[in-house]
């Protein structure tokens, strides 16, 4: 029956394109939490009132956060090449995409990173400086455990987000579910093979998510 | 130890600017118990926090140990607060943390070593009576036990000088007590200095040997507790003697004592600690033909002598009375009042 | 790139994915018997192969037509240059509310991919057909709707859409005309001849070419290539399988 | 009015139980002030929080007004809340509205007009003492202050039942009187019934006519004030009542006291509340050759007589002492407990 | 030297291109508020331990959000023409890509308003309970204003990411800077155009984050 339904698909194919959503959404999550917990702590450190309150870094941080996450996916992509060539050796296939998903996702994240910041007490961070801590250790021991729920909560929201960017990166050929659905599937009205994507696409997406909200209420410990 | 020259703080929030601490000049000896009491709104919390910098002062200086605390660099400032522990009011532990990890927090950021960490943490929640409670969460505490945390924390990095921001009034006067004998205890071995707000007298008496009362900011009057309660100058002292003394409810009680007790006098007596006027009841007894009833009233021993508040009743011939009342005020130190005379 | 150390009996052609690499994938047996082995690169975008190929990274590719090639050539100043046209997609522009070309009526919106090479080729079938004309000063193949300079039936161009939504245009726009590629139209169940209001024929000059190098313009290997693409064999596969999206060429250059 | 069967509450954490309220049942009348007192984690807070059922019971039954708050549902218990007022431990404001907004809350949720609301949430306001204070947020307020709010808040919808959980630990003894104040004129003129979880015997003493004592889970003891304190049995209730009267610190003194007054005999007077024993110190002197000197203690007037306890130095020959010992065990009430004999 | 430079540029096509991302930016935003909004209390109210508490409809809610933010936003557009077509009355220009921004952008705001809702917070959530407060009082007077400079905050970020979304709604002819930069710009090669109108985009990123940010603080009176 199965077969019956989606005659016309090479399985293959759909395993090949699942394999490579799991790897560019994996592989740019790890790049995007990293470097979005970078700029989150630099735009909440550098705020107003901030630790390390500074009006120039601050500003420079928005601007690049806001630079990237304000150009379409597709153009960065291309305005990435030198860099992509640079420093994956390549620029096609999904090692190539690399480097546009995470500097697409993770100015976004670091938003959300800012955001999460924002919520931890004032008194905690307080009892802290009290104690002689170094912004390292309140970075650290302070902050981040603290946020830490809102922080994998985001990550989640990113991740999703980031699946979702890896079937524009099949501009580059770099495969995926999602532009496997597109091209393979939309662009040749083989409604079956959209379906048979999505409906892996969501699957991966509740996978994200239960993971997600599971370590976050194992963390939530208020 | 500890001198403060001017200090000043200003809020300005809604555009109206608070003077929460105003023109402060104090001197805190080492290993002295720094009293500060005052009314709700009048300071006291800012001041302590104006002393480690959690609020940079508006104006003035603080010297810790011959360091001027407000001319620090950020470096400077965060080494000198390792030496300062502090108790919120608040609490302000942290949530992702549990009992035993929130106590080592101060020791991680002074670099201790895993081992004497782990010893002296134990130790310490041992001494506030914690444990069992060692991998708890502060949100499963009660909170007399989430402020147990937060001293043990304070106490950890062995600190010098110690802010105490009402660091007992959510506990029972049990464990109270047994969290004073252990600051005053690490206070006479290690000379810490400590500085206490609280809002119960019976803590000052405790364990404080200065106090300092704050009204709208300022330190309206401060000095050796006894010498501070013994004369209260303001009235803000004065109220706060009598919660010591227990007269605040005896002026309550006043009106009840007037008409209960409707014969002879009402005398208030007030002793100012002298070891002679220890049996001045009995003596008046013996020399005028009058009763004495002592109605309501306490009195404490001091180092100096027996000191406090008595209401008594004397009955008895007027003239008797009065001359027992004439040899009270002449002979003693004691201070008498009548607050009514014979019906 | 894989330019400096080139193997000759290996050859990287970069193509999109249908019909291109379906094509070649056909052909890739045939070279295999006369000692080439051919790799296929897909891609997805209509700039990179062209970029890949003038950097090296492949060495031919067969997406594109004539008039987008030398634009390309005019735009980027790359050495390219094509061996053989192998086939055609040809443009079509269907309606379901309008039989014919008379019926148009005034006003009629003209709803059109976004992918810019086609609005010269979709002007100049609606030249062909007496509809509208476009300045004689201008290229027709990239003409574009601002170079109309005479209109009679006020047809609005509205060059904006994906060309993959197009065919949905067709199924719920009934007054509207609507330019699908062939490919397009086939996937979407149309049948260019039948449902076509006009169409283009084969004299069409947006003939899919295999582009390479100026330099590897006599390369052996990939003359081969462009031969077996043009034999009987891939061309008869051409007809049927692509049942009239695809117009198979033999042209030389 | 409120009426408690075997009420439990077991918490699960980390996979271990902690029961913190252990099968408690108690009766509080319309009316009474009931005080809950107990060392840090014997359950208070968790009580109290049972009785509005922000914690749902573990097993158990609560009576309020002859209303099973127990087998309520979702909307009853609502409406049963908004009559229930509370006082929490950590305020629980709302940051994001100035105090008066605070404090008009419960009326906007019970749907009061907005002009008697804004009237309602004004006298509150200057009842409270935090006049000129309306339009700042919680986070610019001292905890005292903020402490107001919440009481001002929890009284605002004039509730039949008000739960405080310390409700004055953060206020300093003039604020917490005003508020005790507060509380019993709203207690006499609407019958409003209070349970008052508090650390601060005087607090009891003040205006509690209630007591329970718990430890453990437990309510221990518990009955009319001067019942429970006049004859206190557990342990607990004799730590606490020493701290009313003074005794903790008097126990700690002690040995000095005995250092101090080497002659005559060291001893302890406990009155327990009758007027005929009054003049007793007077009597005694009289009666027989001795000599009496008050050293310490405290005598507080209720309204069933003088109740406290008094350390005395009795000097004189050791027959006449005997006879005055003699004279108050047999003819009074006056507990008596000789400390140190004649020297 | 202006003229000079960009000597290629049709002024009013980008002043028309500039009003329609902004038009669509704006008035998907307020759809996505409000949607994102309801789905994210939804989330959080019938979560464990909320006052809602509901596993299925949990359960389906985060099918629901799960599923519109995993499909690639091109398929999405087409998936809902029949919708749009009933509710907007045509499927192209900038009215025709609404419902697709709103549906794309709403389930990922209900998830940064989910998270923001958990920092609220709990003690402030009981005092309301105590007081017989109505869940819906306790969600319009106490969850909705406390947790709201972040959830001003992440609107802004949602702001944003739509932005980049009205890009990709070019493909039904909606208009907008994105698809101008793509079409006319990147794909003939003219690179001015792609740099104005990226210069555009972040302008109004900073415009969005400026105002944003300004009210967060505004409203933030801890
Ligand atoms: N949510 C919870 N999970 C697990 N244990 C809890 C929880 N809340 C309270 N407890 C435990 O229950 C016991 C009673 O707590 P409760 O808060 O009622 O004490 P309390 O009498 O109010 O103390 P305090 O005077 O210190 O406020 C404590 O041992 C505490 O650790
Ligand atoms: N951040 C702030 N912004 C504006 N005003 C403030 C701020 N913090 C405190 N205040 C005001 O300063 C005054 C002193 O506050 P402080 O907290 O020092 O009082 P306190 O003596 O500790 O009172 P309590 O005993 O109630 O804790 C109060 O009137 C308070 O409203
Ligand atoms: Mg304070
Ligand atoms: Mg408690």
């Amino acid at each position: 029956m199965f077969a019956d339904l989606f005659a016309t698909i090479k399985v293959e194919d759909i395993v090949e394109a699942t394999k490579e959503t799991f790897y560019m959404t994996i592989i740019a999550l790890i790049g995007t939490f990293i470097l979005g917990i970078l700029l989150g702590l630099l735009l909440f450190l550098t705020n107003k009132g901030g630790l390390w309150e500074n009006k120039w870094v601050n500003f420079i941080t928005a601007t690049f956060v806001n630079v990237f996450r304000a150009i379409p996916f597709i153009i960065l992509i291309l305005l990435l090449f030198p860099f992509t060539d640079f420093l994956v050796g390549t620029i096609r296939g999904p090692n190539a995409a690399l480097p546009a998903l995470i500097i697409g996702a993770a100015p976004f994240y670091g938003r959300l990173v800012e955001i999460a910041l924002r919520e931890v007490d004032k008194g905690v961070i307080e009892a802290a400086k009290a104690m002689g801590a170094k912004t390292r250790t309140i970075i650290f021991k302070v902050l981040l455990p603290e946020a830490m729920p809102a922080l994998i909560s985001g990550l989640t929201v990113t991740a999703i987000a980031l699946i979702g960017y890896t079937a524009m990166a099949g501009a580059i050929g770099s495969g995926g579910l999602g532009s496997y659905a597109y091209y393979s599937g939309f662009q040749r009205r083989d409604f079956d093979i959209v379906l048979l994507c999505s409906v892996i696409i969501v699957l991966i997406v509740f996978l994200f998510q239960f993971i997600g909200d599971y370590i976050t209420r194992k963390l939530d410990k208020r | 130890m500890i001198s403060i020259e001017g200090l000043r703080k200003v809020f300005t929030a809604n555009k109206t600017e608070t003077t929460a601490v105003d023109d402060v000049t104090l001197s805190i000896k080492q290993g002295d118990i720094f009293g500060v009491i005052g009314y709700s709104g009048a300071g006291k919390s800012t001041f302590v926090r104006l002393l480690n910098r959690l609020e940079e002062p508006t104006g003035g200086k603080i010297f810790i140990r011959n360091q001027e605390i407000t001319a620090l660099k950020k470096n400077e400032l965060r080494l000198a607060r390792q030496d300062i522990g502090m108790v919120f009011q608040h609490f302000n532990l942290l949530w992702s943390r549990t009992v035993k990890e929130n106590i080592a927090f101060p020791l991680e950021i002074a670099g201790v070593e895993k081992e004497e960490r782990n010893q002296r943490v134990q130790s310490l929640i041992d001494l506030v009576g914690l444990s069992g409670k060692e991998a708890t969460y502060p949100s499963q505490l009660s909170g007399g036990q989430k402020q147990r945390v937060g001293i043990a924390r304070a106490l950890a990095n062995k600190p010098s000088v110690l802010l105490c921001d009402e660091a007992t009034s959510a506990l029972d006067p049990e464990t109270t007590n047994s969290i004073l004998d252990l600051l005053v205890d690490i206070n006479q071995q290690l000379g810490l200095t400590i500085i206490l707000i609280t809002h119960e007298m019976r803590v000052i008496r405790k364990i404080c040997n200065q106090v300092a009362v704050m009204e709208n900011g300022k330190v309206v009057e401060h000095g050796n507790v006894l010498d501070v309660f013994a004369h209260p100058k303001t009235d803000v002292t004065k109220k706060f003697v009598q919660q010591l003394m227990g007269d605040a409810e005896a002026e309550n009680e006043f009106e009840h004592l007037v008409h209960t007790f409707e014969n002879g006098k009402l005398i208030r007596l007030h002793f100012v600690g002298e070891t002679t006027n220890d049996a001045l009841i009995s003596k008046l007894v013996k020399a005028y033909d009058i009763d004495i009833s002592i109605l309501q009233g306490k009195i404490t021993r001091t180092q100096a002598g027996a000191y406090g508040t008595l209401f008594i009743q004397m009955t008895g011939e007027e003239l008797e009375i009065t001359k027992a009342i004439q040899h009270v005020t002449e002979k003693t130190s004691v201070e008498l009042e009548v607050i009514r005379g014979v019906r | 790139g894989g330019g400096e150390e080139k193997d000759d009996n290996k050859i990287t052609v970069g193509a999109s994915s249908v019909p291109h690499a379906e094509i070649l994938a056909e052909a890739k047996p045939i070279l295999e018997e006369e000692g080439i082995t051919l790799e296929i690169s897909e891609y997805q975008d209509y700039v990179l192969p062209n970029d890949d190929l003038a950097n090296g990274e492949i060495d031919a590719n067969y997406y594109q037509h004539i008039p987008f090639l030398e634009q390309t050539i005019d735009d980027t100043g790359y050495d390219l240059d094509y061996i053989a046209g192998i086939h055609i997609e040809p443009m079509g522009v269907y309606s379901k509310g309008i039989s014919s070309v008379e019926d148009i009526p005034e006003g009629t919106e003209v709803i059109m991919s976004n992918s810019v090479p086609d609005h010269g080729r979709i002007l100049t079938l609606f030249e062909e057909q007496g509809l509208i004309k476009i300045d004689e000063d201008v290229d027709k193949a990239r003409a574009t709707v601002d170079d109309i300079v005479e209109n009679p039936k006020n047809l609005t161009f509205l060059p904006e859409y994906e060309a993959a939504v197009l065919p949905e245009y067709y199924e719920r726009e009934e007054d509207a005309l609507v330019a699908i590629n062939t490919n397009y139209a086939i996937d979407a169940g149309l049948k260019p001849e039948e449902d076509g209001l006009f169409i283009e024929g084969d004299e069409s000059p947006y003939v899919n070419v295999l582009a390479v190098k100026k330099e590897d313009k006599d390369d052996e290997a990939l003359n081969k290539l462009a031969e077996v693409l043009q034999s009987e064999e891939i061309q008869a596969f051409m007809r049927e399988k692509y049942n009239g999206a695809i117009v198979p060429v033999k042209e030389k250059k």
